[in-house]
């Protein structure tokens, strides 16, 4: 580890200093990935721009039509303990506190979490069930991008080098719709997940499906969205068997990998028992 | 490297110091402090021996840069007990079996100092979240859950687990 | 067998405050990590790569250059030195082959810690790879690779020549037989044969290893987290070759042993370091490498196999047991170079007859040396899983067959002596009660509860022996003060001696202080392990306080003015004592995680002294044995350790242990001080086959590895289709 | 960790056999390969750019091929590549065999790849997913080659 370290105040001079160190730069936010990585010796950046002292990132509060802003800067906990999360929805609040332990949480942000793109993450199926955009600001100008599109690979994301995360956008949550966020940890409760489900379904008036998203994470080289399942229960009615029979769909749909977690037999028919489970969950 | 001119309080006594951009909070902690309580187990954020207050926000100081806790206020197991005097957490520990070889204990005080600060009255299931980042390989935990639940106020009475006297849960 | 005079149980009654509780809660506790030097230079390493190589060259030239380099040495500079606990086949520095991933070819002292690692990354070596033995029956084949060609060379310590070995790729290798094991199988009813296997784990102390040497005149200091001072001392002298009188070893506070840190490995070549810089030299070992490259547990093979008659009892008892040794024997501190209890099989139970067979066999895997109860784990996982599908096959119930054959005072144990300890049978009535046992198995019977199941194991744990000795000063004012070489790696030894001391006293506790010396302060001591502490360590202080009673006569101790006395304590026992579990757990149907829902442990402790260190002991062996019997699993990939840190090797959190009951048998004295026995692994042991029993008993599978993980048991239930 | 990986090239053995061995313009066929020269017969030396995430390694090293037997349509290759930045290093031995059936020909290429150092301490199972992707896009990429 051996760097200069700036702290801009104000997010141009962030994107200023991004765009001039370029490849040799790397963008702080909480820290606890990105020490790791350096501790390890495996990212050794000559600059690191760090997001600490900028105002303004790390507010939470629900939007005039009802959906949510998460500020990049929030820290896990932040969202944990923010009353307008929680109202906006429990499940996405189980997410967050699923993450490792106590001291992670107090540390890593949620922009940090996304730009990371670990696929075990908590957070990222629950935002992509919730159909979560995040803001992205560089030189350019703004835009914006599906949190369910931003991770491209292991670790990997369609950001650029001078491309920062401002904040997540969620959409207000149609009357009706449930959400819940499950993580299956054969180990250790402070373990990566084997397999997490984060789930969305809304009932319409004649209790069949109107919607329903279903992302897996931990099962793939990024989150999963469960289209084939999705598909099968749109427009039908739950029943016990035709939820058995959706979740089988999910087989073919992760991607995963043998490791310490499980073998990837394992992970695929657990990624089956859990979104079995969620949607039992969501339709009892 | 650039280096940083740091301003901080540790355990209440102001602090300043000029630092290089990589270090660490733990080697600032220890080594530039002399503050040796806290300790440096698995490196990487898991076992908690390093857990240290950041303006009474528990984190892992091993995987704090040191440049973040400029401006900010400090609390280590140096910190805990006033005066010479224990704070209930600590005589506790003693009491009930907290700790056997006590490198994990600092860490554990200290996540259980911010626990009661969130949760004066936890219970087990509170303590049990919370704590998991904290690990001891002496204990099996029973006596850091009495410990905790002692000085709580709870006089002692984890959830129905540890050293006999009690009725085992029943079945179903 | 001494009573308990009244005077002294009123004491041992006092609540137990760890007397060097306040500097632990208040971080005022040094660790060896915590001490610096004026001029303290940092060590690092070059280490191999490769499981088997030869190393062809090491060029030093950008390592030196570096600068804050002060010095960096090669195995072509500390040549021939090797160390070892027993054997000494550790070469300090490797000079021609490496044998494992982590194998250390050269060492630098630079002034950072951060410096020393690029240095030692700068040192080029060129190696030539050599085929690796990973595997223990492959190092056995007739025509393998011998790993150690001049291991007939290699010191042994302690007195007495090396055990011939069968192969050379043997560590140490033993059979022992009684009875007359082929008519006993001849006249059984069932004969039984059980293959089972046990992974590598770690030990897993919080603390890294770390270790300070610097030069003081002649003499050289060590600052270690090393639990066997005298020993440490004694092993320097013979690898480095000085004499033990300029040696001074300082153990203090240690966090956290279960066995791993009997074995040092930085000591010596930091003495090279100290003594070509003329400088102080730490190591403080990175987690990373502790788990990769220290001393683990054995991976074991056991097979089992076992004659009974028709009501279940054993009639001839086989096994073979082949432990994984790694690239050294250098661990392991025991004659017979296996794990302490290897050949310990089926134990806790009456055999007329057995053969057994165990052997450790080097590899090019991480090293294996001593965790918390050796060898024992492995072999109580099989035989007690061994005892319950025997069980199951006669159609007779887990727990009547243990009663049927638990050992009792005077029986023939597996070892072919007669048993000297715990009446077993005594143990499983009150193993039977505490655990509501009939309520529980009719319970889930009569409600027909799916997924869940009761697990019976037991388990045995010698009384620790040998010979130690304290030396008791009473001050002017009459205060007492034992001063002893013990370092405390978390059990509450120095506790445990303030109360035996003030107990046969008559004084207050606060009376009595303890205070630890370095190897120069202190007479001998064998150092923490084995369970040695109460029973060995303990009475010597009993029989410090017993010379100074006698010494003081009718006087008080404010009258006598300054004196000293010495204790000393043998313990040569065959004293044993035995623990059982109960475990209910519930198996999820379609992940199979298991969780266990309660547990009970009753244990065979004696006398108690501490009572709230043996609760720790006991609740701290019982999740320690648990963590290595649902989840830990040193994995190895190739030669190299995949788990490579704490979050990826997983030890139990708070968040994963179950409600646990403990029960006490505390009526038959045992050897001793006030008639205490051992604790400390006393609960590890016998987890793993409860835990594999019980989910037997929940769902029908039966898994023969540890860990016994989700995945196995539904890897398990698809194949037999349960 | 050993894979093995499988192309089809509608080509005969021979061509394959040209191309293959043409070790400077094969090499280039695996991603993020650059500068790769002659360095004696047989040898050649190398580099290797990889990136997971934010993670980027250079791996400099040399390629040797060991054996070659044209008429069984078999060779064997040894790399060795180390980051010294990182600190770690990869070691990789592949067994390249050809096989004709009627006018397609079938590359497998069986991998035996070690890494070492700090490298190996980043996930093994992202690695060696890594390395799959890699040894894949290269057969794939030499079949495409053939054929143009």
């Amino acid at each position: 580890m051996s760097y200069d370290y700036h702290e801009p105040h104000s997010l141009d001079d962030a994107l200023a200093l991004l765009t001039r160190f370029g490849d040799d730069g790397h963008l702080m936010a909480g820290g606890t990935a990105t020490v790791l990585l350096m501790r390890q010796g495996l990212l050794r950046p000559a600059h690191v721009v760090s997001l600490r002292t900028i105002d303004g990132l790390s507010g939470i509060a629900r939007t005039p039509q009802g959906g949510l802003r998460i500020g990049a800067m929030a820290t896990h906990r932040a969202v944990e303990r923010s009353d307008a999360a929680r109202g906006y929805s429990p499940a996405l609040v189980d997410a967050f506190a699923s993450v490792a332990t106590v001291r992670i949480r107090n540390q890593a942000t949620v922009g940090g979490n996304l730009a990371h793109a670990d696929p075990a993450q908590d957070p990222p199926p629950m935002l992509a069930a919730l159909n979560a955009t995040i803001t992205v600001r560089s030189p350019r100008g703004e835009r914006t991008e599906a949190v369910e599109t931003l991770a491209v690979d292991h670790f990997t994301t369609s950001l650029s080098h001078d491309e920062v995360i401002t904040s997540v956008l969620l959409p207000p949550i149609l009357p009706g719709t449930r959400e819940v966020y499950l993580k299956f940890l054969p180990q250790t409760a402070d373990d990566y997940a084997t397999v997490s489900v984060a789930a969305t379904l809304r009932f319409a008036d004649d209790a069949t499906v109107a919607d329903v998203r279903i992302v897996l994470g931990a099962v793939g080289p990024t989150t999963i969205r469960a289209k084939r399942v999705e598909d099968a229960l749109r427009g039908a009615r739950p029943t016990p068997e035709r939820i058995r029979d959706a979740a089988a769909l999910v087989r073919d749909e992760v991607d995963p990998l043998d490791d310490l977690r499980g073998s990837a037999d394992y992970k695929r028919e657990m990624a089956r028992v859990w979104t079995e489970r969620a949607l039992a969950a969501l339709t009892r | 490297m650039s280096t940083h001119r740091l301003r901080f309080t540790l355990n209440g006594t102001p602090r300043e110091l000029e630092i290089a951009a990589d270090r660490l909070l733990i080697d600032v902690i220890r080594d530039d402090c002399g503050a040796t309580g806290t300790k440096l187990g698995c490196g990487v954020g898991i076992c908690g021996t390093c857990s240290v207050l950041v303006d009474g926000e528990l984190v892992s100081a091993c995987l704090v840069p040191a440049v973040f806790v400029d401006g900010r206020s400090l609390t280590t197991v140096e910190g805990l007990a006033q005066d010479g005097e224990l704070t209930p957490l600590q005589d506790a520990f003693i009491r009930d079996g907290g700790f056997q070889c006590g490198i994990c204990t600092p860490g554990q005080l200290i996540a259980a100092t911010a626990l009661l600060r969130e949760h004066p009255r936890p219970d087990g299931r509170e303590v049990r979240d919370w704590m998991m980042g904290n690990l001891c390989r002496c204990t099996g935990y029973y006596g850091i859950e009495r410990a905790i639940m002692r000085a709580s106020g709870a006089g002692g009475q984890s959830d129905g687990r540890g050293l006999g006297g009690q009725r085992p849960p029943s079945l179903s | 067998m001494t009573g308990v005079a009244e005077a002294t149980t009123s004491i041992l009654r006092e609540p137990e405050y760890r007397i060097e509780g306040r500097d632990k809660v208040t971080g005022a506790a040094r660790f060896a990590a915590d001490i610096v030097r004026p001029g303290m230079l940092h060590a690092a390493y070059v280490t191999s790569p490769f499981p088997h190589a030869r190393v062809v060259s090491v060029d030093l030239t950008r390592a030196r250059a570096m600068p804050g380099v002060r010095a960096v040495l090669t195995g072509a500079e500390t040549k021939p030195q090797r160390l070892g606990r027993r054997l000494q086949d550790w070469p300090l520095l490797a000079w021609d082959r490496v044998l494992f991933i982590g194998d250390r070819v050269a060492v630098v002292a630079a002034d950072t810690v951060e410096i020393a690692a690029a240095a030692a990354a700068a040192v080029d070596v060129e190696y030539e790879e050599l085929p690796a033995i990973l595997d223990p029956e492959a190092a056995l084949a007739p025509e393998a690779p011998v790993l150690h060609p001049d291991a007939a060379g290699y010191a042994y310590l302690g007195g007495g020549t090396r055990p011939t070995v069968p192969h050379p790729n043997v560590q140490g290798h033993g059979i022992r037989e009684h009875g007359d094991v082929d008519a006993g199988f001849a006249a059984s009813h069932r004969v039984y044969e059980h293959t089972f296997t046990v992974a590598r784990t770690h030990q897993s102390y919080l603390e890294p290893r770390a270790s300070l040497v610097w030069l003081e005149g002649d003499r050289i200091r060590v600052v270690t987290t090393n639990k066997a001072p005298f020993a440490l001392r004694q092993h320097l002298s013979v690898s480095l070759g000085i004499p033990e009188s300029r040696i001074v070893v300082d153990a203090g506070h240690i966090g956290g042993d279960f066995g791993g840190k009997g074995l040092s490995i930085d000591e010596f070549v930091l003495y090279h370091l100290a003594r070509v810089t003329g400088r102080p030299v730490r190591a403080v070992t990175r987690y990373a490498d502790e788990l990769q490259a220290t001393n683990t547990r054995h991976a074991a093979r056991i097979i089992l196999r076992t004659g009974v008659d028709p009501d279940g009892r054993i009639l001839a008892h086989t096994s073979r047991v082949i432990f994984d040794g790694g690239a050294y024997a250098a661990g392991k501190p025991v004659a017979t170079l296996m794990p302490g209890d290897a050949m310990l099989t089926l134990a806790g139970y009456r055999v007329p007859a057995a053969r057994v067979e165990a052997m450790a066999v080097y590899t090019n895997q991480v090293p294996a040396g001593h965790s918390r109860a050796p060898g024992q784990p492995q072999n109580a996982f099989a035989a007690e899983s061994h005892m319950d599908l025997i069980a199951r096959d006669l159609g007779i119930d887990a727990f009547a067959l243990r009663e049927r054959n638990v050992v009792r005072p005077g029986d023939v144990d597996v070892t072919g002596q007669p048993w000297h300890g715990t009446d077993g049978a005594a143990l499983l009535a009150k193993l039977r009660s505490a655990s509501r046992y009939d309520d529980r198995t009719a319970n889930i019977r009569s409600v027909g509860a799916k997924g869940i199941g009761v697990g019976i194991a037991l388990g045995v744990r010698h009384v620790g022996r040998g010979r130690a000795s304290m030396v008791l000063r009473v001050t002017a004012s009459g205060h007492v003060e034992l001063h002893t070489g013990v370092s405390d790696q978390g059990g509450g030894a120095h506790t445990v001696f303030q109360r035996i001391v003030a107990s046969e006293l008559g004084v207050p506790l606060e009376q009595v202080a303890v205070i630890r010396g370095t190897t120069d302060a202190v007479p001998n001591d064998p150092g923490v392990g084995g369970s040695r502490v109460t029973p060995v360590q303990g009475s010597a202080a009993l029989a410090a306080a017993r010379a100074l009673k006698k010494r003081l006569g009718d006087r008080e101790l404010e009258e006598v003015g300054a004196l000293e006395v010495i204790g000393e304590a043998a313990q040569e026992t065959h004293e044993a004592s035995m623990y059982a579990y109960a475990l209910v757990a519930e198996v999820d149907p379609d992940t199979c995680k298991v969780r266990i829902r309660q547990a009970t442990l009753v244990a065979d402790v004696g006398t108690v002294i501490n009572p709230v260190a043996l609760r720790g002991q006991l609740e701290g062996g019982f999740v320690f044995g648990l963590g290595q019997a649902v989840m830990e699993d040193l994995r190895v990939e190739d030669g190299r350790v995949v788990t490579a840190n704490l979050g990826d090797y997983k030890i139990p959190t708070i968040a994963d242990v179950p409600p646990l009951t403990v029960e006490l048998l505390t009526e038959d004295p045992g050897p001793g001080p006030f008639g205490a026995k051992s604790a400390g692994e006393l609960a590890n042991p016998a987890v793993g086959a409860a835990v594999a029993n019980a989910v037997h008993a929940a769902c029908g599978v039966r898994v023969m590895s540890l860990p016994v993980t989700a995945e196995k048991i539904w890897r398990e239930s698809r194949r037999s289709g349960s | 960790m050993k894979f093995t990986h499988t192309a089809t090239v509608a080509a005969s053995r021979d061509r394959v056999w040209a191309k293959l061995m043409d070790i400077p313009a094969a090499a280039r066929c695996v991603p993020g390969v650059a500068s790769v020269r002659a360095a004696g017969s047989d040898k050649y030396l190398g580099t290797l750019a990889v990136q997971v995430g934010p993670v980027r390694l250079v791996l400099d090293g040399d390629l040797v091929v060991t054996a070659r037997d044209e008429k069984a349509g078999t060779a064997s290759v040894k790399a060795d590549a180390k980051d010294s930045r990182v600190g770690g290093a990869i070691r990789a031995t592949m067994a390249l065999h050809l096989s004709e059936k009627e006018d397609e020909t079938e590359l497998r290429i069986a991998t035996d790849l070690a890494v070492m150092g700090r490298i190996g301490e980043f996930g093994q199972a992202v690695i060696k997913r890594k390395a799959d992707q890699l040894m894949q896009d290269f057969a794939d990429c030499l079949a495409r080659q053939v054929m143009r």
